[in-house]
């Protein structure tokens, strides 16, 4: 057990990763040389070599497509899309391609790779590189979506990922790359495609993931301290996604907020929400409300691009107000 | 290679032609007969002349294929009567009855997958080509495609990275001259495709689709360059004898034109050569072809009459067996159904 | 007030809206000589010649980037995306391009264009041409999306897109192309924007949109031959989307049935189910319950694809429990 | 044209290159105070040569730019103090703080965008081909992008589309030899990228980027060809001086590379040339670098530390005024919060 940052923790599990299985090959842009657009994959090359650590050409879709090919032929690699807000070029090669690929061949090719990126407001890069596109992914069975929010799970959760049979999405958010937190390499937090209660509470539940988990421990911080004790719940894997936990504790509570970073019109936190409201229904003492970005592109200016996500206050003042009635200011 | 260069290759090269030919009457036949899953069914009569590129790949060797890749699939070894209850959509089928005509794989072959997205399956072969050059496995893996394919920027950054990595890859393009009803003329801005993978640092080739032998030299040594981590591009200029799917008509384009393009036939063509060059003569020839005809008329009564694929197969091979799969929607239900303490 | 089709309606939309503004062009592949893969544009370009009904090569990202550039430029493009399935190659100018610009760049620069395509099962034509996708669109903040389920709205809707000043997705689908119907192109069903009651009933509420409207009408026939009236909502236009008939509707009858083709998780179905479960909370008498296509890619096999979908018997099934509690036979 | 061939004109463009180096600086130093939006800076230092492309064109010809687009706008009349203030995210931006610098536009000038997607903006200005074709305007449409965009499929896609329809299009590549960490023999097959244009039919032209007077000249025959329905390509070879964004200190490239690099300064060339040829003494050149420098630092003060947007402005131009705006969340809850019947 030692401190260490979540991008060191990616970057441990790749090389953990690598050590164990000489099969796994790094594609992307600049993932050898310049060590990763965020650092992650820093040195690697000089560990594993060029043909292992493949800087590629800024050719999205063919990067994509030959990790597709390279799974397929037996190679377990982990392509870099260097952010989710280039999804848009690959989603063909993800959607229509790696994830339905042993279905419609009758299971006999899989595509064992994994999808790097990473996704999120918190640099002012405006809006074609803020972005939380995660909801597409979770569209399109033959995927699997994982996205960690802590320095434990951003390491056990792509060990994880490096083991299965299908395609992953792994989703890092670059606001987090600096978290710093404890890793074990020996104990996960909780097992692949589990959500994980981060934190227990009575009075109401809040379903999130990625860094809005971080946000949500501040707000029920916040809100212990205003004697509402609030359940977090970190979901983790989207997909598969086990409800039991959820539904368990939604149950327990009677309410339930679901935060999400995205634009919340057809985001992860409306599907939860469905899912929520549909199985929890008897149980519920208060709507289940979510809680997102701003249906907007994101903007530049670095005030308005805080101001479209939500942070730990909102979260507390939306929960207060499920819990106690207690409207808040904007309200 | 060696018996690439025996005499009974070319022999064996027709006869794979002819299977194909044989192969894809059968399959307008099912169709007719409202035995086939849907109307999608290209049929590759005309283009038979990839044998030309298929036998210069050797066994373990790899590929892709378009949605009019039937030909490429029986050419590298496919069951026909396998092949055929894929594209009934029976449970017997290459893929048990999920991917149908467009879809047909077979990983012994290796089939990496046929893709009814236009140049889909183009950036698998790199890949593949990736496995085999970090393992130095010495195979090579074959993308064919259509002229259509040549509009998809995936297929120059397939290339560019092909050339770059130095993958043992061919690009093989059967140009048929159309996409859907789209003459190669009005989609191109400049014609000559192999211009197009020299500028991006690969070999290019181009062979007459009536000339299965021509294709085959142009082949044999792309294969060659391509082992040695020199990949290449191969067009093979051919027509399509008919509809673009079983639907079409092709009233895009005149009756002269069909007639002209289906004269380029590459197997009345063979059988004049291998005649004249005395490899065989009319009556081998034609025993060959009966052959195909009672192999192909098996495959078309096999399984393609047979109940459909039970409904829960549908959630088998999301994911890998042993992982969670997809849950069916009335578990779904039944859960709120039943779990409500009402 | 003629009978027609889907299929022509479609057509007359585009050639009477052509005739009125000659900025308006058809880009996409096949929509000239060949008449569009279903015939929606056939003979377009005899009436209209070859600089405004352009053949274009299968160059799906460029086509539609093209598009945006040409509506930047005072064109008002009608692309086509032969098959929703090819969105995976659009997404990033859908998304990034022609959703953002106005946004990004203040305002000053707006797209308007319409992306015609089509989605949906019904032809056995496999995994990659029979997707519902729409739930990828409705995520962007920046695009409009609309899918008509009658022969006047697919009339009306494309001309009423053909004049929005910002991007318009429009799905067809293709199991509709052959439906017949009244059109009046004089008098739309409703106005753009707006929901639509198709059929009033007190018991429960569908919420439906493109082929499953028609389904749902059926259902609701069978329903009410066993005393059950269903109240069935045409969505019309997911966004924007106006709540007010929604929320009023849900409120009267208390109980409320998503229906969409998509597979349901993360689809247009969970976003309505998510808005209607916090915004009818205290009326609702049972769960919000979606109903959508199961979680695989479609398989080619008829009956599994017919049997992978919802069906007016599934639907009306469904309803009855909602209503009576009267447990189906798979429950 | 007839200004093109003027004694004065590469003053002019001297004096162009000079204010997108003064203006560059100051970004630096914008950033360094700390009053950026973010980091994403990429300076066009070592490219200024580009001027002789946008010189060529006419007023009225329209333009997208990639991420490292400064100049370009600069050389096309911006004003430098609203791109200043919008690189700080103020209203009083180009884009009223909503884009930033890699999303600088402005209709006015012909600017269609910058864009943050490399290869983003190319097929924008075959859209923009189409209109003045149709419209037979006379006008024609530019993209700027970077030698990392020769890897998108894309590009080809829309040379392809450009050839083709006889678009009145040009694509202009700024070779600065690197993609961030990349260099350009690294991310290509083949170099010598006006061979790829030629294959899809456009006319294709090179030129080094310290000798602005060679890139004007490739440029204008460029353009007129364009404007003749001949589509282009222009490769301008250069260097770029620094890291690809604030943050990078270019660790993957020797010093001694970056001095040679450097070295090949369109500034120094063209200083050189000038005096030589007597067409501007260095007291002429220094008055306009001293003027740009004025020009520049006032930029730097415009209104860069004016406050932040207000926050209601994040729901503007999502649609265009009169139709229905995104709803804010605050008001979505609002609703769920006061209509409950509580
Ligand atoms: C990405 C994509 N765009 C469009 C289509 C529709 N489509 C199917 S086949 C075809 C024509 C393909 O032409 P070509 O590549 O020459 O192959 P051919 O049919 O001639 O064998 C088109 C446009 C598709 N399936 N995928
Ligand atoms: C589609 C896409 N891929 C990757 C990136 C990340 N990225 C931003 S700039 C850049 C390098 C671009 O190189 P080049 O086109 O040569 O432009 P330069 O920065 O050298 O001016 C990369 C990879 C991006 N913004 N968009
Ligand atoms: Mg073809
Ligand atoms: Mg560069």
């Amino acid at each position: 057990m030692t401190e260490t940052t979540y991008r060191e923790a990616i970057r441990q599990a790749l090389i953990d990763a690598m050590q164990t299985d000489p099969d796994i090959i790094l594609l992307g842009e600049e993932v050898g040389l310049y060590g990763g657009a965020y650092g992650v994959t820093k040195g690697l090359i000089d560990m594993f070599g060029a043909e292992r650590v493949i800087d590629a050409p800024i050719s999205e879709p063919a990067i994509v497509g030959a990790a597709v090919g390279a799974a397929m032929t037996g190679l377990r690699p982990v392509a870099e899309l260097m952010y989710v807000d280039f999804a848009g070029l690959v989603m063909d090669q993800l959607a229509n391609q790696a994830a339905k690929s042993r279905y419609m061949f009758g299971g006999q090719i899989g595509v064992p790779m994994v999808l790097r990126t990473q996704g999120g407001t918190g640099r002012s890069a405006a809006a074609q590189h803020s972005q939380s596109l995660e909801a597409w992914v979770m569209h399109v069975p033959g995927l699997r979506l994982v996205m960690p929010g802590t320095v434990n799970d951003a390491y056990h959760l792509l060990r994880a990922a490096l083991t299965q049979p299908d395609p992953v999405v792994f989703i890092e958010h670059k606001g987090l790359y600096t978290l710093k937190g404890d890793l074990d390499p020996a104990v996960p937090d909780a097992p692949w495609g589990v959500p994980l209660v981060r934190r227990e509470g009575a009075d109401l539940t809040i379903l999130t993931y990625s860094r809005m988990l971080q946000e949500s421990l501040a707000a029920a911080e916040a809100l212990a301290a205003r004697g509402v004790e609030a359940e977090v719940i970190d979901l983790r894997c989207l997909n598969p996604l086990d409800e039991t936990a959820i539904f368990a504790s939604v149950r327990r509570t009677g309410r339930a907020l679901v935060v999400t970073e995205a634009a919340v019109t057809g985001s992860v936190a409306s599907e939860i929400a469905a899912r929520v409201g549909e199985a929890c229904f008897d149980w519920l003492e208060e709507p289940v409300l979510r809680l997102g970005g701003e249906d907007i592109p994101i903007p530049v200016a670095p005030a308005l691009e805080r101001g479209s996500i939500p942070d730990a206050a909102l979260i507390a003042e939306t929960a207060l107000w499920l819990v106690r009635r207690e409207a808040p200011a904007w309200a | 290679m060696t018996e690439a260069r025996s005499n009974i290759a070319p022999v064996l090269r027709y006869a794979a032609m002819r299977r194909i030919r044989s192969f894809e009457e059968r399959v307008g036949e099912l169709f007719l007969r409202g035995q086939s899953a849907g109307s999608m069914l290209h049929l590759s009569i005309g283009e038979e002349a990839v044998v030309g590129m298929t036998d210069a790949m050797a066994p373990g060797d790899t590929f892709t294929t378009h949605h009019r890749g039937h030909g490429v699939f029986l050419a590298r070894g496919a069951d026909p009567a396998r092949m055929m209850a894929e594209i009934a959509g029976k449970e017997s089928g290459y893929c048990r009855g999920k991917g149908g005509s467009m879809h047909i794989a077979d990983r012994a072959l290796g089939h990496l997958g046929a893709n009814a997205i236009v140049g889909g399956g183009i950036p698998h072969v790199v890949g593949a080509g990736l496995t085999y050059r970090n393992r130095r496995s010495g195979q090579i893996s074959v993308a064919f495609f259509g002229d259509g394919a040549m509009s998809q920027g995936i297929l120059y950054e397939s290339m560019n990275m092909a050339a770059l990595w130095h993958l043992p890859v061919i690009f093989c393009c059967i140009n048929n001259q159309y996409g859907m009803g789209t003459r190669v003329d009005r989609s191109a801005g400049k014609l000559g495709f192999g211009g197009r993978a020299e500028a991006f640092g690969l070999i290019a080739a181009h062979a007459e689709g009536q000339e299965v032998e021509a294709v085959h030299h142009a082949a044999r040594d792309l294969v060659a360059a391509a082992r040695d981590g020199r990949p290449g591009f191969l067009e093979i200029d051919a027509y399509r004898f008919y509809g673009h799917a079983r639907m079409d008509k092709s009233p895009y384009r005149s009756p002269e034109e069909e007639a002209e393009g289906r004269a380029r036939d590459p197997l009345t063509t063979a059988r004049a050569r291998l005649a004249a060059e005395g490899l065989a003569d009319a009556a081998d020839l034609d025993r060959i072809d009966a052959a195909a005809a009672v192999e192909m008329d098996a495959a078309l009564e096999a399984d393609v009459a047979a109940a459909p694929p039970g409904l829960p197969t549908m959630f088998q091979d999301v994911y890998a067996p042993g992982t969670p799969a997809p849950r069916p929607q009335a578990d779904r239900l039944r859960a709120v159904l039943s779990e409500a303490p009402r």
